[in-house]
């Protein structure tokens, strides 16, 4: 699969938010503007493809030579954490105003299953190191691009008269499945045809 | 709760895949908090027990043993249903594996609630299996009742276990000649799940409204 | 005795007391309060709070007519303004109740006051009604137009402005002959004609108008930062040369007396006080009872509960309606349409400052911008769904100024 | 003035526009019954049957659901307007529980969960078609013959090129010869006013004109309910521009970033070339004019400010063709629009006038 491929797959036809139902916490029910949401989006973009690269080396160099697969998750969950707590200690040290500024639950982004989900996913994908550093580059710009966009329609929710008991999570939810219908103009058939023509 | 919902509610286009992931989140659920509570016991002063998690940077939290617990026990799963049903496994693909931070994000909530009094050793071993029994039972429920309503309506058919002469699926005369399969989609599981959150409120709300007009009529 | 923008006045007179025509019956107390005479000779028989046209209580003399008009009609020697000095202009204005007539009602002494730096000041004249279908400023301006223009000289002195400009509306050049006639041939007085469009007659609206003809005349060098703009209504003018030159107070205003209902729609001058209703009557009365009766212009008047209201120093126009055109709206949900954005002259957003207030959510409003809102109506005119924004963002900013206190 | 008729006391201002939301609703409606009328002419009784159940689904289901969750009932007209697109939006010979699906999907999911008329950020039209084509893909290419073409199976002229290409035709001469060389249905009518026009006008100037000209401009072709006839929509439209119920900004950016993609690249993807891409074929086919004019400017869910509408019109001009070329097919314009919903919260972020962009809390 070419590069293009690969970035068109995983940010818009396999969106990690919208076709995987992984990762909408943040987005949903919890309060915070477009700034918080696009800067936890980042901070997961990030992460997303560290980890993807890290969990290719821990299988390529570890789990497979050794014969440990059925380690994988375990291998994984942990390698996401420790990447994610170094990020984050590094973060600090760096930058820790703007970490302050942006409000980064950190926690959130650690433990948030849409950096597994990708991992896993570009693990199964068979792929070479550059292309797993793509793959999870291109699953966090699709990540950003679903939260904004879900942000937006969020925060035009919550200044309307809607029904009581639907206010709040539920319509996030609402929303965002009719979101992943508008995004099933991508399909997979949309990206071969643009690559092979009709 | 219904956020810890999100990623398994990707695999409820058939009952039996929500079933499979009810039991899986059961099984790690109970074991990660039961090796909690155990390691706690066991390696925590009895003072400090309580003092909750001070998140001082996310290595030095303990979140990353629980996690670890997790995903071990994930693992095990994955490995056991692997072995006893390897079709529903494919089936279920990376979700298997998700269980773990599932798991960690539904024990976090449930961290957020007040702490009890320190008690006895058995009975907080006690306490700490029926709560996470509970947190289960109520995620397989809300599983179980989203994959109900999405195959019905979008395949038209309820699979189950196949049992003897039964071969493990319901057609639903009427709905299969033309089901609506965009339910099937992930963005059916979205809508599910919202409307559900929403009956959850209103029947929490219902449930609140009534004690309340029982007080009143009594006091009057 | 409120009949300004700040504390109200203090009353100094008693029931039984004998008034003359435009003596002093409320004296200024506090920051920008302002002098009030009464416009009639008579005898107070009652001094009691009454509900103003806004709804905000405050003192009122009732005053029964007696006596002779000693003033009016009666010719009083101009005094020659040019050899006064300054002081004693300024002097002049704030004794006879002077205040800003376009509505915003702030003392014009206050207003000529010279500021602590002394820069250079830029005297503007508003003769642009605040609202549509308003015609008194207009009126003015055609039938007084000599006492308009020495008004402004007088306050040029008193400012010692480098230049005056006389803005109207487009739509009243051809009625303003007169007024062109005045201003000719003589001094640096320029008339400049703006677009009428309401809500141009707002104050700042003019200011941003006529600085931005400069700007494009001046190669942008003349911006706003080299003097002060000072704006001040044709009307207040008018009022300036009457207190300055023949030393009568402010107990007189034109206004305007039209609406659906009204059979001779004119312009009337009227005295401070006079009863609304007593406006119709002079004006050919109603056709028919009136379903809503507005003191103000058709954008941001007042509607008020009985014609029994008395005209204050504000009241530039008293309109009334018949039932059938008052029928009140009944509000539609918005459907987004944009029509209040683009009406809105402020560029604010005012559906969705609307929904935010109505959420409760003021400070997120604030922080769009609700503060800059000046009520001046267009939103809730243009909106297909007669949604009462403007009663909303009121609201809203009077949440926002508690909010700010407390 | 001794009468006690109480005085109205309300806020300002105290005069109001001529239009009303309802009033514009009504206007909407009016103007889509030229061009549907036109749909059950050309397709008869079948599709009559599905406009009257889609319309009927609508009312009832808003009526419901505005009982349901105690909101008073207005006739406002937006649901008639939601029943009759998605009317309209529909093959003639689809079974009849799709648009009525199509309908409730749309009245109770898309719009009245967010609370009903102007709270939702999604077209309650296009969502309740998508979610029914996307449930019953194969009704959704259950065409009729146009008038005076062979009855037997018909296809909507932009299937028809899609396959014929896909077949390996070879497209040398326009896209309307492409489709005659491959035998494509033309009405007898069509064959006889194109010769007329060839021999009697063209001839002199040494041009003609390919069969099928008549047809597509006439709308005599197989498709939607309520897109084949481009001039009725047209007519449609100018009457709603004129009374000023939709404003021009969408439609033309949309009209014009579409023509512009679809004759720049559109010769592409069918071996033409640049600049050869058949706009006007592409416009007269399908439902791009419907979606500019009547869906793409939906007030409710397009952005607030004239910026932020001409990049909203930008962005769906160039969705569609994307989505018309390479998407599914016959899904082009609604996706399109239905992505382009998704973003119009962003957009009016961004488009936001001057005053009204946050600043920080003025300091005490």
């Amino acid at each position: 699969m070419s590069f293009l491929g690969i970035i068109l797959t995983f940010s818009l036809v396999d969106n990690v938010v919208l076709t995987r139902l992984l990762g909408i916490c943040p987005c949903v029910g919890a309060p915070g503007g477009m700034r918080a949401t696009a800067s936890t989006a980042a901070a997961t973009g990030l992460l997303m493809s560290v980890s993807a690269l890290a969990a290719w080396a821990l299988e390529t160099y570890v789990l497979l030579p050794l014969g440990l697969d059925f380690l994988k998750t375990p291998a994984f969950v942990l390698a996401v954490a420790c990447i994610a707590g170094l990020l984050d200690l590094a973060a600090r040290r760096a930058v820790p105003q703007l970490l302050r500024a942006a409000g980064v639950p950190v926690a959130a982004v650690a433990f948030n299953c849409a950096t597994l989900g990708v991992v896993l996913i570009a693990a199964k994908g068979g792929f070479t190191a550059l292309q797993s550093l793509v793959v999870g580059l291109s699953a966090g710009a699709g990540f950003f691009i679903a939260l904004t966009v879900l942000t937006a329609i969020r925060e035009k929710l919550d200044v309307e008269q809607v029904p009581e008991w639907l206010r709040g999570l539920p319509l996030h939810l609402i929303s965002a499945g009719l979101l992943a219908y508008a995004f099933l103009a991508f399909d997979r058939a949309f990206l071969s045809r643009i690559f092979q023509g009709w | 709760m219904l956020v810890g919902l999100c990623p398994a509610a990707a695999v409820t286009g058939r009952v039996i895949d929500a079933l499979w992931m009810s039991l899986g989140m059961a099984f790690v659920l109970i074991l990660t908090s039961l090796s909690r509570v155990i390691l706690h016991l066991l390696l925590d002063a009895p003072g400090s027990a309580g003092s909750g998690s001070r998140e001082s940077g996310l290595l030095g939290s303990r979140w990353l043993g629980v996690l670890f617990l997790a995903a071990c026990f994930t693992a095990s799963f994955e490995v056991i249903m692997g072995a006893f049903a390897p079709q529903e496994s494919a089936a279920l693909g990376i979700y298997v594996p998700l269980l773990a931070v599932n798991c960690i994000v539904l024990e976090r909530l449930a961290d957020g609630s007040p702490r009890r009094a320190i008690q006895e050793n058995g009975a907080r071993i006690f306490r700490a299996l029926g709560a996470a029994a509970s947190r289960g039972a109520a995620f397989a429920v809300a599983l179980v009742l989203i994959s109900v309503v999405r195959e019905t309506l979008g395949s038209g058919t309820i699979t189950l276990f196949p049992l003897g002469a039964f071969g493990g699926t319901i057609v639903v005369s009427g709905i299969s000649a033309a089901p609506a399969r965009a339910l099937l989609f992930a963005g059916g599981g979205f809508l599910c799940l919202g409307y559900l959150a929403g009956l959850v409120r209103l029947a929490g709300r219902l449930r609140n409204r009534r004690p309340r007009a029982a007080g009143e009529a009594g006091a009057q | 005795m409120l009949q300004h923008a700040g504390q109200p006045a203090r009353c100094l007179v008693r029931p039984g007391d004998k008034v003359q025509e435009g003596m002093l019956i409320g004296k200024a107390e506090g920051a920008s309060s302002a002098n009030v005479h009464s416009s009639i000779p008579g005898i107070v028989t009652r001094v009691s709070e009454v509900p103003g046209a806004d709804g905000i209580a405050s003192v009122a003399a009732l005053i029964e007519f007696g006596g002779e008009f000693d003033r009016t009609g009666k010719p009083s020697a101009a005094t020659e303004w040019e050899k006064l000095p300054r002081a004693e202009l300024l002097g002049r204005i704030r004794s006879c109740g002077v205040v800003g007539l376009g509505g915003g009602l702030l003392p014009t002494h206050l207003k000529l006051a010279p500021g602590a730096e002394r820069r250079t000041v830029f005297l503007v004249a508003n003769g642009i009604e605040c609202e549509p279908s308003l015609h008194a400023d207009v009126s003015l301006m055609r039938e007084k137009s000599r006492q308009v223009v020495a008004g402004m000289r007088i306050c040029q002195r008193i400012l010692e402005a480098t230049r005056m400009v006389l803005a109207i509306s487009e739509s009243s050049r051809e009625e303003l002959e007169p007024l062109f006639r005045e201003a000719s041939g003589k001094d640096e007085l320029e008339i400049v004609a703006l677009s009428g469009r309401y809500p141009q007659g707002h104050e700042d609206l003019v200011r941003k108008a006529i600085l931005s003809r400069d700007s494009l005349s001046n190669g942008g060098a003349a911006g706003g930062g080299a003097g002060t703009c000072i704006i001040l209504n044709v009307a207040t003018l008018y009022a300036v040369f009457e207190a300055v030159v023949m030393q009568r107070p402010l107990i007189e205003r034109y206004v305007t007396v039209t609406g659906s209902a009204v059979r001779r729609p004119g312009v009337l001058k009227v005295r401070i006080g006079t009863r609304l209703g007593d406006l119709f009557e002079e004006c050919g009365g109603l056709m028919e009872p009136p379903g809503k009766v507005v003191v103000g212009g058709p954008m941001r008047g007042i509607s008020v509960a009985s014609l029994d209201f008395p005209v204050t120093k504000g009241v530039a126009g008293v309109m009334a309606f018949t039932r059938a055109e008052a029928r009140p709206g009944f509000a539609l949900p918005c459907i987004r349409c944009g029509a209040c954005v683009e009406a809105c002259p402020w560029e604010l957003v005012p559906t969705r400052l609307n929904k935010l207030v109505e959420r409760g959510d003021v400070t997120t409003a604030l922080a769009e911008g609700l503060s800059s809102c000046t009520e001046c109506g267009c939103c809730a005119y243009a909106c297909p769904s007669r949604i009462p924004l403007v009663d909303t963002l009121r609201r809203g900013k009077r949440l926002g100024a508690v909010g700010d206190h407390g | 003035m001794a009468d006690s008729t109480p005085l109205t006391v309300s806020p300002a201002p105290h005069v109001g526009g001529l239009i009303s939301s309802a009033r514009l609703n009504w206007s909407l409606a009016l103007s889509l019954l030229p061009a549907s009328a036109w749909g059950v002419f050309l397709f008869g009784f079948p599709a009559l049957q599905v406009l009257a159940v889609a319309a009927a689904t609508a009312l009832v289901a808003d009526a419901a659901a505005s009982l349901a969750w105690g909101r008073a009932v207005l006739r406002d007209g937006s649901a008639a307007v939601t029943g009759l697109l998605i009317g309209m939006l529909m093959p003639p010979a689809v079974p009849l529980y799709v648009p009525a699906a199509a309908s409730a999907f749309g009245i109770i999911v898309v719009k009245q969960s967010f609370g009903g008329l102007g709270r939702n950020w999604m077209n309650p039209a296009l969502g309740g078609v998508v979610f029914a084509l996307f449930s019953w893909a194969d009704a959704a290419t259950r065409w009729l013959p146009a008038r005076g073409t062979p009855a037997g199976t018909a296809a909507a002229p932009l299937a028809a090129l899609r396959s014929a290409l896909a077949g390996g035709a070879q497209p040398t001469g326009g896209v309307l010869s492409a489709l005659g060389a491959r035998g494509y249905p033309w009405s007898s009518l069509d064959g006889r006013v194109v010769s007329w026009v060839n021999v009697h006008v063209l001839s002199a100037v040494g041009l003609s004109l390919p069969g099928g000209v008549f047809d597509l401009l006439v709308g005599n072709i197989p498709g939607r309910i309520g897109d084949v006839s481009v001039p009725l929509l047209m007519l449609g439209a100018a009457f709603l521009l004129a009374r000023r119920v939709i404003r021009w900004q969408v439609p033309v950016a949309y009209l014009a970033s579409f023509l512009v993609a679809a004759q720049v690249f559109g010769g592409l993807p069918m071996g033409r070339g640049w600049f050869a891409g058949a706009a006007l074929f592409q416009l007269f086919c399908g439902s791009v004019v419907l979606g500019a004019f009547f869906m793409a400017t939906d007030p409710v869910t397009s952005p607030l400010t004239r910026g932020g509408r001409v990049a909203y019109g930008i962005c769906l001009g160039l969705l569609t063709f994307l989505l018309r070329y390479f998407g599914t097919p016959g899904f082009g314009v609604p996706l399109a629009i239905l992505l382009g919903n998704c973003i119009s919260p962003l957009l009016d972020k961004i488009a936001r006038p001057r005053a009204a962009s946050p600043r920080k809390a003025v300091v005490q």
